[in-house]
């Protein structure tokens, strides 16, 4: 599926690495199976030769590590930003959570990923090989072989939906300016709008009681870069426990997803990793939904320096009663 | 709230200090009745009320959660209350989103001089949140003796 | 450069003047008016009621057209551009008559307001140039003192037409300054010549244009420039004793084209 | 741990009416913390506080919880209870168990219960409490005051008559404002110049006030007590300490065309000047933007014929930076822009004039000199239509006109209409009026005056449209009273424009961190009961940048103003209150969500360096708040995403202490 | 009674998009109406008039048609009431009843000279008529 091949990029790394425009890279590489990408640092061209790559689960979104990366040298970080990961990049920075002088980004296109929990169930366990030929995916899996499916048909949802194909932030750019496009990404949330109280609370409870309180949500969140999060401080009254019924994990996603409210750029990043496959986008996604509905379109990480809604009021604000009304329009 | 054996609600009412904590005493300064299941916690400023506060009261048990603060553009610190106003209304909407009924969750405006106001907005409250009866879903159970 | 261009029922009729003036000098200028196919009459005024639809459909149509050649929709004629800017707003803005003109039209993807409309003189002023008007010149009606009349139509409702300052308009006298000649300001020349209801109760008409004529003759003006067939039968019909000519007609003959033009 | 002392008051009857007070007193016994309880039958009495006191030492009380009356009746009795029992006022807290208990309920069953809950949240707390000091900064005891019009004039006065140093910043040459430009004032029609001069000569000759005139706030920094302000003092290329006034300089310069500000452009000054001769500091000023010398280098002739020696062309823009205790905004008005309204012809015809221009051509150091002449042909006007409530009270669209009423028009222009036909009783006088709005000492008498002695011709209408021909003005308005439309032939027309806050009002607002309504108007920090003082505090506000205001309105202001800045500069240290924000540095992000929410601008930003593992540093922004500045709303404690910031007094864990308590 | 005053008040303020509560009463629009001593009420009655619900008068006034909607008054009101706006309604109300067009294709020979524009022709009758 994507048009960007690893080679332009390794070229271009090496290129920035030899002339000393940066001295290490942010790149992804293959883990333990081939879908199993993981985020990588390299140092030399040699390496990112034979281990970086580019590829349709290379999903993660760089943005974040940057504000640990850049405290470690002055000089320049390179990264690659698809365009999602530059809303959640512009974000930070609106934020002062790195230095700007220290991060030489490339953005680049992104047609969209691949999610893995579709392709299994498509073609069962045992993937052994996994490589993409235009619009098909083809698969090797340890008991029927290759097989080919249809690379679309496989897309991670938050791709399917995708609401830019623009990068919004970059030193440079490689292949085309993408468009912000006039996604359905609220047809879900609206869905869940449409229900009952009774259905969506057991909608709900049928999610979130499969919460294993990993925190990998949080810790990949872009938004979440607190250096000492509530969950982690006993001063705070919520600090991380163990899950244990009905509310502790709803309170937990609730408060996440308010903490990030008016900053989440819906990179959708919590729901790609949750091991239990929680659609966690979707309470974000009601939040910024909310948000363009009671205070006018916002997206966030749009332009650096924009004031979050959740900082800034007019004096014809909605009142909370009406929203409440509102909803129950629906 | 059961007590004994009955099904009585308990509120949580967060009331800033310059307004609607003063509306309040008014109310009993008047000698308005309104039930002994609404509890009061004075903040400075309606917009001191973190999520976390109303979340955690409703964990522990309470059955409708309510703010009040001063009139907007009235706040003794000019903007408070736009604030809270912003983070309610959406804090409020993921609430009902996860299924938490509309009426537990309530924002009013009371004047230091509506204690009449106040003593019948925590009646009307009360009912609303004993119609619905006992919180369960957002009660953490553990919490529960 | 191409646009799309509404002439309008009196522009086919008592007006083919201004038509032809029109079509030759937006050639010398470069500029293609191409005609809307099958274009319908816009009805002459601008029917302010939110609740009639069939009223405004013909100029939804035309603006259609043009969206769907991506083009510009100008006219000549004041009321014509009155009637389209009016009701391009309003598909704009007033989503309720939006959403019912789009379902009695039925087409394949709604129209809502996208099309630029443009008067001609906002085509001279804000495409062409007026500086670029002035290049095309070989004629320069040097010494003539001309009145610009704008009448109502051309400025107002302020909020929608955009097209100048209602109170102290410049772009026809812009216009006459870059054909060479003279422009006079006087105050009548935003106010309405009587217009239609010149049918109604012809004295009403005469006593207004009669205001407007005797303004600019008090300001010692050769001539008064209009862009409207209505203004121009108004005051001619009001005994107007100075010519009140087209715009474009002063404009080809400025570009010594007057002749060629068949009018 | 603490050591908590409870101590339950019948208040009489009206709380052990309904509440058991020793049930109470008994039950609260038991809580954690909780070493002695008791209860009596009025607390706040001399024996009840002694009470108190003996408790606190004979247990080694560390913290107190009294279950009363209200706190915002008691709380600060007991807070100097606990002040005098030795231990920190601010661990006290109250249990509000008559107002909110037993004053609402009648069964004392109810009322106990919910006595002993509310008693347990206060406990709760106090567990939590930690002493708390006011912080104390000191007061520079200076003020500063920004814009020299008669409301900066008479603040500044009022403050140093008290003895503190002031310093005025005008932008213009010359102090005197508006008020300078007006001929004569209303309702008594004494003349402006008369009563404001002396004033303005007393500033001059006041060793306490300094005049930094031609010159703007270039910056401010700091908090209330401790303002750091940059000023930019323009060059005017004229030593003011050498020059002495005497004028030959603006005679002699040989650029005569440029349109003088002081007349509103109705008549021509040099390119050197003194804006009118009672000018303070009465000193020549060279416009750079019409100087030959500065221009071209070409000329030099003031230079020449200052026998003082004053002039000095290569003089720079200078910045002096001060310190102050109090900032006081009087930045003032203007007349709105009349380009929008063509239809009364402002731009077509030069005998439609303004209000204000009409003041100049009246005044007699005017540029008709004081003779009332029409711009155009200098003729005398035989009829003048005045329109009012140009642009005020117009709500069609923004960019033309203001909402407001400009509130002073309809008094000027019964003034104008009046003093016309007293000294011209030949000119007829018309008035367009929406309303005749005159709230005020003698306001609405004087007015009828006008009507009734003086036969002006107040019309209930508007005029719709100003058509010149000829040397004519010909007014088409309305006759609402007489259902007409009329058409009168005016030689002059007359415009009542709004007015607006000064442009300079917008970013000193900002510098100043103190909030404007959305017409730019300052805001009171409460419009009722503290009108005179911005949000921010050790700001403060006079004259029309709060809103439209007359002359004496303006003045009682500006004295209010001075009063207050005096209460402040009286003061030798401020104490603020202990209940404020604090970010602890180790959590902060440094992402502005409180700095943007704060009301008062207390947040700053500061690097700080932090260890990080494996032996490295990193820079990191935090948070920094002024608790000097601070007010204690805590809407930056919600907005931390990393619950970094905490309000002392009302700490999160504190508040939810509470919250678990009563939901036991 | 009450209750047909109040719907056809309701009709009017729906078709034309005008709220007469927001007008201050300054008289702007008929001190500008260039119609003016050819009506019998003037613009600022018209918005008076439909704000109290004395509408009959105005249905039958010949008022209704001497509008010249010049939008004069649209723009000049200092409140944005549109007051052209509100008498277009009002003529509306009148002439869309059964048989009360105020000029129809009938009448026009008479007023026809050789030079009017057709214009004129569509515009007298889409103001005047149903």
């Amino acid at each position: 599926m994507q048009k960007i091949t690893s080679e332009a990029l390794i070229n271009k790394a090496c290129e920035l690495l030899e002339n000393k425009t940066v001295n290490r890279v942010l790149g992804w590489k293959v883990g333990e199976f081939a879908y199993d990408i993981t985020p990588a640092l390299f140092t030399d061209c040699d390496s990112l030769k034979s281990d970086f790559v580019f590829g349709d689960f290379c999903g993660a979104n760089f943005s974040k590590y940057l504000v640990s990366e850049t405290r470690k040298s002055d000089e320049k970080v390179l990264v690659f930003l698809k365009p999602c990961d530059t809303y959640s990049f512009n974000q930070l920075l609106t934020e002062n959570r790195f230095n700007r002088e220290n991060v030489y980004a490339i953005g680049i296109p992104c047609e969209g990923m691949a999610d893995i929990s579709k392709i299994k169930a498509a073609v069962g366990d045992g993937i052994v090989g996994l490589s993409s030929e235009g619009d098909k995916i083809i698969v090797d899996t340890l008991y029927d072989g290759k097989q080919e499916i249809d690379a679309k048909s496989v897309m991670a949802e938050r791709c399917a939906v995708c609401k830019s194909k623009k990068c919004v932030a970059y030193d440079e750019l490689m292949g085309e300016e993408g468009e912000i496009v006039d996604s359905n990404r609220f047809d879900e949330v609206e869905k869940l709008e449409k229900m009952t109280e009774d259905e969506r609370y057991a909608f709900w409870q049928g999610e979130l009681s499969r919460c294993i309180r990993c925190n990998a949500c949080r810790d990949i969140c872009p938004a979440c870069t607190c250096e000492n999060c509530v969950f982690d401080n006993p001063e705070s009254s919520v600090q991380n426990k163990a899950i244990s019924d009905s509310f502790e994990e709803k309170m937990f996603h609730i408060i996440r997803a308010f903490h990030v409210a008016g900053r989440c750029t819906d990179c959708g990043e919590c729901s790609r990793v949750c091991p239990q496959n929680i659609p966690l986008h979707l309470l974000n996604r009601k939040f910024i939904k909310d948000i363009n509905d009671f205070y006018g379109e916002y997206q966030a990480g749009a332009e650096v320096g924009n004031r979050a809604p959740l900082v800034d009021y007019t004096l014809e604000d909605l009142e909370p009663g009406e929203a409440l009304e509102r909803g129950a329009e629906n | 709230m059961q007590v004994n054996g009955e099904y009585k609600p308990l509120i949580v009412a967060f009331c800033c200090n310059w307004c609607s904590y003063a509306g309040a005493d008014l109310a009993g300064t008047n000698r308005s009745n309104y039930p002994d299941n609404v509890k009061i916690i004075k903040v400075p400023c309606s917009c001191r009320v973190n999520p976390m506060f109303i979340l955690r009261a409703f964990q522990r048990g309470a059955d409708g959660v309510i703010l009040c603060g001063c009139h907007p553009g009235d706040c003794h610190y000019t903007s408070g209350n736009y604030y809270t106003r912003r983070r309610m209304a959406l804090l409020f909407s993921m609430l009902n989103f996860l299924g938490i009924e509309k009426e537990r969750t309530r924002v009013e405006w009371v004047s230091a001089a509506e204690g009449a106001k106040f003593a019948a907005t925590m009646n009307e409250f009360t009912e609303a949140v004993a119609k619905l009866g006992e919180n369960k879903r957002l009660e953490d159970l553990r919490c529960k003796r | 450069m191409k646009v799309s261009y509404f002439p309008g029922c009196t522009l086919k009729t008592k007006a083919k003047d201004l038509d032809a003036y029109a079509r030759k000098c937006a050639e010398i200028l470069g500029i293609t008016l191409e005609e809307i196919e099958n274009w319908q009459c816009c009805g002459g005024v601008f029917t302010t009621a939110r609740d009639e639809i069939a009223t405004k459909l013909s100029s939804v149509r035309a603006l259609n057209d043009a969206k769907e050649k991506n083009q510009a929709l100008v006219s000549v004629c004041s009321a014509c551009h009155n009637v389209l800017k009016q009701t391009n707003y309003a598909m704009q803005t007033d989503e309720e008559f939006a959403s019912r003109a789009n379902n009695y039209m039925q087409l394949d993807e709604a129209y809502l307001g996208e099309t630029q409309v443009l008067h001609y003189l906002e085509l001279l002023r804000d495409v062409v140039g007026f500086d670029k008007v002035a290049e095309k010149v070989v004629n320069p009606l040097k010494g003539k003192k001309i009145a610009a009349y704008y009448g109502c139509l051309l400025l107002r409702p302020n909020s929608v037409m955009k097209m100048d300052d209602p109170e102290n308009p410049t772009i026809i006298e812009d216009l006459i300054r870059a054909l060479g000649a003279e422009a006079v300001i006087y105050p009548y020349r935003n106010e309405c010549c009587g217009g239609y209801v010149a049918l109604e109760n012809p004295d009403s008409a005469k006593e207004k244009s009669l205001k407007v004529t005797n303004s600019a003759k008090n300001a010692e003006a050769d001539i008064i420039l209009t862009a409207c067939p209505l203004c121009k039968y108004n005051l001619e019909k009001n005994g107007a004793d100075i010519p009140v000519v087209y715009f474009t007609e002063l404009m080809a003959e400025a570009f010594g084209i007057k002749e060629d033009c068949n009018a | 741990m603490q050591r908590i002392g409870v101590f339950v008051c019948w208040c009489g009857s009206n709380i052990a009416g309904t509440v058991d007070v020793q049930a109470v007193s008994e039950a609260l016994k038991n809580e954690p913390g909780v070493v002695f309880s008791t209860n009596y039958q009025y607390m706040c009495s001399q024996a009840g506080q002694e009470l108190i006191i003996n408790s606190v030492k004979e247990h080694n009380l560390t913290g107190i919880v009294v279950c009363s009356c209200s706190p915002r009746m008691h709380e600060a009795t007991f807070r100097k209870t606990a002040a005098a029992a030795g231990i920190n006022p601010y661990m006290v807290e109250i249990a509000n168990i008559r107002e909110q208990c037993s004053w609402i309920h009648k069964d004392m069953e109810i009322g106990t219960e919910k006595a002993i809950i509310l008693g347990k949240a206060a406990i709760a707390k106090v567990n939590l409490n930690a002493p708390l000091t006011p912080g104390e900064s000191p007061v520079t005891k200076r003020a500063l005051v920004i814009g020299g019009g008669i409301a900066g004039i008479q603040t500044a006065l009022d403050i140093a008559e008290a003895g503190f140093p002031v310093d005025i910043v005008e932008t213009k040459p010359t102090i005197g404002g508006k008020m300078a430009q007006i001929d004569k004032t209303f309702p008594t029609l004494d003349c402006a110049a008369c009563i404001l001069t002396p004033k303005m000569v007393d500033v001059a000759q006041n060793d306490k006030i300094r005049i930094f005139s031609y010159s703007e706030v270039e910056d401010v920094k700091g908090f209330v007590g401790n303002f750091d302000v940059k000023i930019k003092k323009k060059a005017r290329y004229v030593k003011e300490d050498i020059c002495t006034g005497c004028g030959v300089c603006t005679e002699k310069c040989p650029m005569k065309k440029v349109p003088n500000e002081f007349n509103l452009g109705m008549d021509n000054r040099r390119a050197i000047y003194i804006p009118f001769a009672q000018a303070v500091p009465k000193v020549a000023t060279i416009d750079p933007n019409a100087c030959n010398m500065l221009k071209s280098g070409k000329c030099g002739l003031c230079a020449k014929v200052c026998t003082a020696g004053a002039i000095d062309y290569t003089q720079k823009d200078e910045i002096i930076e001060e310190k102050y205790g109090a900032i006081v905004a009087a930045t003032g008005f203007n007349p709105i822009s009349m380009d929008k309204f063509d239809e009364y012809a402002y731009n077509q015809s030069k005998d439609v004039i303004t209000s204000l221009e009409f003041e100049r051509l009246t005044n007699a150091a005017g540029p008709t000199a004081g003779k009332l002449l029409r711009p155009s042909d200098g003729k005398h006007p035989h009829k003048i239509v005045f329109v009012q409530c140009v642009g005020s009270r117009c709500e069609s669209c923004a960019e033309k006109g203001k909402e407001y009423c400009s509130k002073i028009c309809c008094m000027y222009t019964a003034k104008h209409a009046m003093l016309t036909r007293d000294k011209y009783p030949d000119t007829e006088v018309y008035v367009f009026y929406i309303d005749v709005r005159t709230p005020g000492k003698a306001f609405d008498e004087f007015y009828r005056r006008a009507v009734e002695e003086y036969n002006v011709h107040y019309i209930k209408g508007m005029v719709g449209k100003i058509s010149p021909e000829g040397d004519k003005l010909m007014v088409r308005g309305s006759d609402l009273l007489n259902n007409k439309q009329l058409t009168i032939d005016a030689d002059l027309v007359v415009l009542a424009a709004a007015i607006e806050p000064d442009k300079s009002a917008r970013p000193l607002a900002t510098m100043l961190t103190a909030s404007m309504d959305t017409n730019d108007f300052f805001t009171e920090a409460h419009p009722k009961l503290r009108p005179v003082e911005s949000p921010t505090a050790g700001v403060f506000l006079s004259g029309a940048c709060q809103g439209p205001k007359d002359i004496p309105e303006t003045v009682s202001q500006a004295s209010a103003a001075a009063a207050k800045v005096i209460g402040l500069l009286a003061k030798d240290k401020l104490t603020g209150n202990p209940c404020v924000a604090q970010a602890n540095e180790l959590m902060c992000n440094g992402c502005s969500s409180c700095e943007k929410v704060c009301p008062y601008g207390a947040i700053t930003y500061v690097d700080k360096e932090f260890r990080m593992p494996n032996r490295t540093t990193a820079i990191r922004r935090v948070a920094s708040v002024n608790p000097a500045v601070c007010q204690g709303c805590g809407a930056c404690t919600v907005a931390c995403p990393s619950g970094a910031m905490d309000l002392n007094g009302f700490l999160n864990k504190q508040i939810i202490a509470e919250v678990d308590a009563i939901c036991k | 009674m009450r209750k047909e005053i109040e719907n056809l008040q309701n009709e009017i303020i729906r078709i034309s998009g005008v709220n007469p509560r927001k007008c201050m009463r300054c008289g702007k629009c008929s001190g500008t109406c260039p119609a003016y001593d050819e009506m019998e009420y003037h613009p600022h009655q018209f918005v008076s008039m439909v704000e109290s619900g004395d509408i009959e008068p105005l249905l039958n006034s010949k008022s209704l048609y001497q509008c010249l909607t010049c939008f004069a008054c649209v723009d000049r009101c200092p409140r944005g009431v549109e007051p052209a706006k509100l008498i277009e309604a009002v003529r509306l109300a009148a002439v869309r009843k059964q048989g009360q067009n105020h000029m129809t294709a009938n009448d026009i020979p008479e007023k026809l000279d050789e030079d009017i524009p057709q214009q004129a022709l569509v515009s007298a009758l889409r103001k005047y008529s149903k």
